[in-house]
């Protein structure tokens, strides 16, 4: 009885719609409730490293899926040359990407920080475009991508049958998104990067190298970002401009998120995901789920708005 | 009659009430002084009755004009001009143009007469480097500039909130003959200040705020006699 | 005196006017792309004096692509009629949205407009009777019959009409008022700018000339389709072009225009394969020596030389 | 090897006999190469291959002796995939460099753009690419236009007559039920749209998809649909980033259908690599395996390697290798550069081409010099793309039903 009564009326029905629809769903249409989660767990896992970069350094990288698209290429010839597996492609490309996050952070982003916040955008486009062209050069733009038997695993439940692999998005959006929060909340290094995150100028005074913190936190993520490239690949192409995409997915998930807010995140990929889901549910709708990615994106930032206003 | 007045204003952040029953009146060419301990309420206050934020509750009238509802630039015009606690410059603008904003948009004067404008306050604050950008500017110059932006918009009254804050004893007294110059040509002024010997010198009556609310009210002499203001700053201090 | 003070300007005008008397059609054509482009990254900029960083550039620009173009073959107006639509449609929906979203600030409002993008285009492409579908429509004959000098005066016409809007921008309190705001909202409110009028009003204006540009590029180049008239080309290139020449002024985007569109075409002809590496690269290097983009970078440099030869 | 020597010298003396008639008629005062302007998409593989199959030709044609005693330059300019970069691009070649032909071509929507261009100087235009029935409106009754790729519903007609071939050569193929799944932007749509009216005789269901080429890659949705409306062909039109994860969610849902068909421009390297590829049925111009039948195709293949180190790896390369070919033969029949006789020239090719089929310009339903309007049905069997039909081509029988993994 308390608890209702400290809840807002619109907390309630958004308590009541995020248990509700899932019910619905897994009576009706459970693959729908299946398959968005697989999907929006690939969103918000591959938004996370940009939410952590955005939160912390205050950047907006615009090449966030590029070093993602690299880290998916780095896996596959991981796997041509070395015969390693995407999955086991996802350690070597931690140690490779977090230098690749290091030395871009040192020659650009670091210089970039004391310039007007613009050009922070411009850099990124334009590393954006380095990263893509680079890939073109090199392996053209004929998609590449190993055959892995296990990525198309499945069970039958009765008359459903669904993928299991693709739960691995998942998993690691919610494992990442622990994991992250543990580091932020209790350790010191963590601590200090939230610090840096909220007030960089505050964070000098009580002594934090915020150089440091900003290296650290970009390399991790570009680490991330550059591993999770290679998850991405075991059930998606790579091409050069296989990773834009993804900057704008993630870019919009944070965005509604609101900036600082990794559950958030999470919650939001799964949200959309299903919502894409759903609607391509129908048959000749799919071409609607777009929109309803866009729809459900400007109405949550629109409501956060007014109810900032009304607050 | 009073320039100013409010009735039982109130403004909340969700749980935390910042302003409550805030009632008081401002008269033609009077100073007022809001003090209070650190939190009390002081700067909320400004921003509701200046419209930065809504009131939550209660009304505010500029002469006979219910204000209460309407938004910050339609005060400026009707006659609520502020300055801001920390310095908030236009730091694209030059000086000149800063003062400009508030002669163009406060009254909508046009280019040429706001120039104008601009140059005659900056004279009567003593603001000399007028074509300077602002990153030039001491911090003198910048709390000149901001009195004079909010005079441009030619207000009925003035809230200045602490910009005696960071100057020094000559500093203050040019600034404290500037307020006094304003007084004299019909504005009605309420200065915010931690610093007691302006309010003690500046001030024909005082407020005095703690917790959101008015605790004590009257001349300065007799305020700052009143054991609960005496309490409340104590109550800082420890 | 005034007549000095304009000669600049004239002689640019007249240069620019001129400039098919001593090119042939090719660089007249490319000309006419980057004027396009310098008219989506001047009008970028104009919002962005306010603050707001707007992300529709690619959607109201192909918002007045298919409003010219449909309106054309549907309605069989003079072409200059349909592209003066576009800019209107553009206009008006951008006042509708701006008055629904410009509560929103910073990477909200970004996205929120990347987003009305997106839609546009998926909606356009899901009512196939009227806009041809994921194929679009195509024009039979383009506008001036592909003569290249008439369509370079065309926009020409276009750039200089935004860059006129722009100044006008600029030497009226229309500039105070973005500035303020870009500045600091809390003052510039409580001088008594009333800022959500004037995002509104600059944000239709913006989006009107993204649908002029864009309607003008769809009656030059013939046709309209979701993928060439939405393409992340027209935000993405635009924004370039402005932070490289240096934001917040007329002349920033437009030097910023010119030196990325003739450094495009002249790399690609240098370097066939491989020529956006470069670009790219030369793109990171600049951002990362001169932050304050070309312009910028010379005012700072003019600035310095006149105040070291002053204190001499 | 030999058939393919001897096709070879076959075509070397063809052409030293063309070029020395050609030369007599020649007046002394034409010097200089003649020019070959090309506009092609160069950051993609597409055009990128296709213009270097198409310096291939030109050095094979040079080192022959050239056209009309004259060499060939090609000059290619990158269109970047975008209209007004196309425009630019003729107007270059038609301005700057003076070109005499103008050949290449990709993307409708870029070619589009180029037309108004193309339109103003009225040169001969031998286009390889651009399929949408949309760019055929465009150039409706221009004499010197003339297009190699087939239209959208020629491919669609292709098919039909594929299949109806198919079906009678092997009575177990059957088809009544067809469901397509396309991706949404202009190149799937357009192929759909083209097929259905050719396909009128089957009960046919469409439902478009968002390719991974513009940030989708979840088909299990359109891949669910289809499994309920159980088809007797299944066909995806997407773009080559599609082709494995697209066989990866059939499989996790555990979708077979008897004939599993696929569509895109151009295949990934790896799909042969995959056991999921097996059964597959690919539509398309061209495969490595044409060359088992073409001499011209063996020959084209071999040169590209040893010239490259690369194999081709779309057949936009065949295309563009085919596509200087018939210009330059068409040049060297004329006799001269002279536009009326460069058109009668080429409406009279008759070019064995490395896609195997052999290249004449016929009317289409708006245009007077359409070249190829025929597909093939392949087929992925043991990591090769095996032609079924035309059986005139054909390299391997059909393995049917589709099983999946």
């Amino acid at each position: 009885m308390t608890l209702f009564r400290t809840l807002r009326r619109w907390q309630l029905l958004l308590l009541l719609a995020s248990l509700g629809v899932p019910i619905v769903l897994m009576l009706w249409k459970p693959y729908v409730l299946i398959e968005g989660l697989q999907r929006g767990g690939l969103y918000a896992v591959i938004a996370l490293p940009m939410a952590l970069i955005l939160g912390v350094v205050g950047i907006i990288n615009l090449a966030h899926g590029e070093f993602m698209m690299l880290g998916a290429y780095f896996a596959y010839w991981m796997g041509v040359y070395a015969g390693l597996d995407p999955l086991v492609a996802m350690i070597p490309a931690v140690v490779a990407f977090a230098l690749l996050g290091a030395i871009t952070y040192v020659l650009t982003i670091r210089r970039a920080l004391k310039a007007p916040e613009l050009n922070q955008l411009l850099l990124t486009f334009g590393m954006a475009m380095v990263g893509t062209e680079f890939a073109n050069l090199m392996w053209t733009s004929q998609p590449l991508k190993p055959h892995l038997s296990y990525v198309y695993s499945s069970v039958a439940l009765g008359k459903l049958r669904f993928g299991t692999y693709a739960f691995i998005y998942t998993a690691a959006a919610i494992v990442l998104l622990v994991l992250l929060q543990l580091f932020l909340r209790k350790t010191r290094l963590g601590r200090a990067a939230l610090a840096v995150g909220q007030n960089p100028r505050g964070a000098r005074l009580v002594g934090i190298d915020v150089n440091r913190t900003y290296l650290l936190i970009f390399s991790v993520s570009i680490a991330l970002v550059g591993a999770l490239g290679a998850m991405f690949l075991t059930r998606h192409s790579v091409f050069p401009s296989a990773g834009s995409p993804f900057t704008m997915k993630s870019f919009c998930l944070i965005a509604m998120a609101g900036i600082g807010n990794l559950p958030g995140v999470v919650w939001g990929g799964f949200g959309l995901g299903i919502a894409e889901a759903l609607v391509s549910s129908f048959r000749g709708y799919g071409g609607w789920a777009d929109v309803v990615f866009f729809a459900v994106l400007v109405a949550v930032i629109m409501g956060k708005s007014y109810r900032r206003q009304t607050a | 009659m009073a320039v100013l007045r409010t009735e039982a204003l109130e403004r909340r952040f969700g749980g935390l009430v910042a302003v409550h029953d805030l009632t008081f009146e401002l008269a033609e060419n009077e100073i007022l002084g809001i003090i209070g301990p650190n939190g009390a309420g002081k700067t909320t206050a400004i921003n509701a009755i200046s419209g930065l934020y809504m009131p939550t509750a209660g009304r505010i009238f500029l002469g006979e004009e219910d204000i209460t509802y309407s938004p910050p630039h339609v005060r400026c015009h009707l006659g609520i001009g502020r300055t801001f606690q920390l310095v908030h410059p236009l730091v694209d603008l030059t000086a000149r143009e800063n003062i400009m904003v508030g002669a163009l948009f406060g009254q909508h004067r046009s280019l040429r007469q706001a120039r104008k404008t601009a140059e005659e306050i900056a004279a009567q604050l003593g603001l000399e480097r007028i074509d300077r950008s602002v990153s030039d500017l001491t911090v003198l110059e910048i709390k000149k500039l901001e009195i004079g932006r909010a005079l441009a918009s030619d207000p009925k009254v003035l809230f200045l909130d602490e910009v005696m804050a960071g100057l020094n004893s000559d500093e203050t007294k040019a600034a404290l003959d500037a307020v006094r110059g304003i007084r004299d040509q019909g504005v009605a002024i309420c200065v915010v200040e931690h610093v007691m010997s302006v309010i003690r010198d500046l001030t024909d009556r005082v407020i005095v705020l703690d917790g959101g609310t008015i605790i004590a009210e009257g001349p300065y002499s007799k305020v700052s006699a009143d054991p609960r203001v005496i309490a409340a700053y104590l109550g800082e201090e420890e | 005196m005034r007549m000095t003070r304009y000669l600049p300007y004239v002689l640019g005008a007249a240069l620019a006017a001129l400039f098919p008397l001593f090119s042939g059609a090719y660089l007249e054509q490319v000309a006419v792309g980057m004027l396009i482009y310098l008219t989506l990254a001047l009008s970028w900029d104009m919002l962005l004096r306010s603050g707001q960083l707007g992300f529709g550039t690619a959607g109201f620009f192909g918002l007045g692509s298919y409003a010219a173009i449909l309106l054309f073959l549907n309605v069989g107006v003079h072409p200059f009629v349909s592209i003066a639509f576009g800019g209107v449609v553009a206009g008006v929906v951008a006042l509708l949205v701006g008055l629904a979203v410009l509560r929103l600030r910073g990477m909200y409002f970004a996205i929120t407009t990347l987003a009305l993008a997106g839609i546009f285009a998926v909606v356009l492409r899901n009512f196939p009777g009227l806009t041809g579908g994921s194929e679009g429509r195509m024009l039979p004959n383009c506008i001036y019959a592909g003569n290249t000098t008439k369509i370079y005066w065309l926009v020409l016409a276009l750039a200089v009409f935004t860059i006129v809007i722009s100044e006008v921008f600029e030497r009226t309190r229309i500039r105070l008022a973005l500035t303020s705001i870009r500045n600091d909202e809390r003052v510039a409110k409580s001088s008594g700018v009333n800022v959500f009028k004037y995002l509104v009003f600059v944000f239709a204006v913006t989006s009107a000339i993204q649908g002029l540009a864009g309607g003008t590029y769809a009656h030059v180049f013939g046709f309209v389709s979701p993928e060439g008239s939405f393409s992340a080309n027209f935000l993405l290139l635009p924004l370039a072009m402005a932070l490289l020449g240096g934001v917040h002024s007329t002349w920033g985007p437009v030097v910023g225009g010119l030196v990325l569109g003739a450094l495009s075409e002249y790399l690609k002809l240098q370097i066939p394969y491989g020529h956006l590496l470069v670009y790219g690269a030369i793109i990171v290097v600049v951002t990362l020596f001169l932050p304050q983009g070309l312009m910028g970078t010379v005012r700072a440099w003019w600035r310095r030389s006149h105040v070291t030869r002053g204190a001499q | 090897m030999s058939l393919k020597g001897k096709a070879m010298g076959l075509r070397v003396w063809a052409l030293a006999i063309l070029v020395v008639v050609g030369a007599g008629f020649l007046v002394a005062a034409e010097e200089g190469p003649i020019k070959l302007g090309a506009v092609l998409p160069l950051a993609d593989i597409t055009g990128a291959q296709g213009s270097k199959a198409m310096q291939l030709a030109v050095d094979e044609i040079n080192a022959a002796g050239g056209v009309l005693g004259r060499q060939l330059e090609l000059i290619i300019v990158d269109d970047e995939s975008k209209a007004e970069k196309g425009a630019a691009a003729i107007d270059k070649l038609a301005t700057v460099d003076n070109v005499d032909v103008f050949i290449g071509g990709m993307s409708s929507g870029v070619h589009l753009g180029e037309l108004p261009a193309l339109k103003k100087y009225e040169r001969v235009t031998v286009w390889i690419g651009a399929a949408s029935s949309l760019v055929e409106q465009a150039v409706v009754g221009l004499d010197w236009y003339f297009h190699i790729h087939p239209w959208d519903y020629l491919q669609g007609a292709s098919y039909v007559e594929g299949w109806a071939a198919l079906q009678a050569e092997y009575p177990l193929i059957k088809i009544h039920k067809a469901f397509w799944a396309y991706e949404e932007g202009a190149f799937g749509t357009s192929s759909y749209q083209g097929s259905l009216v050719a396909f009128s005789n089957w009960e046919n269901v469409g439902e478009s998809f968002k390719s991974a080429l513009l940030g989708g890659g979840d088909y299990r949705a359109v891949l669910r649909h289809a499994q309920e409306f159980d088809p007797d062909l299944f066909i995806w039109v997407g773009y080559a980033a599609d082709a494995l994860p697209i066989m990866e969610q059939a499989a996790e849902i555990g979708f077979t259908p008897p004939l599993f068909v696929g569509s895109p421009p151009g295949w990934p390297a790896d799909f042969g690599t995959s056991p999921l590829a097996d059964g597959v049925i690919a539509y398309g111009m061209w495969a490595p395996s044409i060359k088992d039948v073409s001499p011209v195709s063996q020959h084209f293949w071999d040169a590209y390697i040893a010239k490259y180190n690369e194999q081709p790896a779309t057949y936009f390369a065949p295309l563009g290798y085919t596509n200087i070919y018939v210009v330059a033969e068409a040049i060297a029949r004329a006799g001269t550069l002279d536009k009326e006789a460069l058109i009668t020239a080429l409406e009279a090719t008759n070019y064995a081409s490395p896609l195997g089929e052999t290249l004449t310009f016929t009317p289409s339903n708006l245009i007077q010099h359409q070249g190829f309007r025929n597909q093939k049905i392949l087929q992925w069997q043991n990591g090769a793309q095996q032609v079924l039909w035309p059986f005139e081509y054909a390299t391997a029988l059909p393995a049917y039903p589709f099983t999946g993994p």
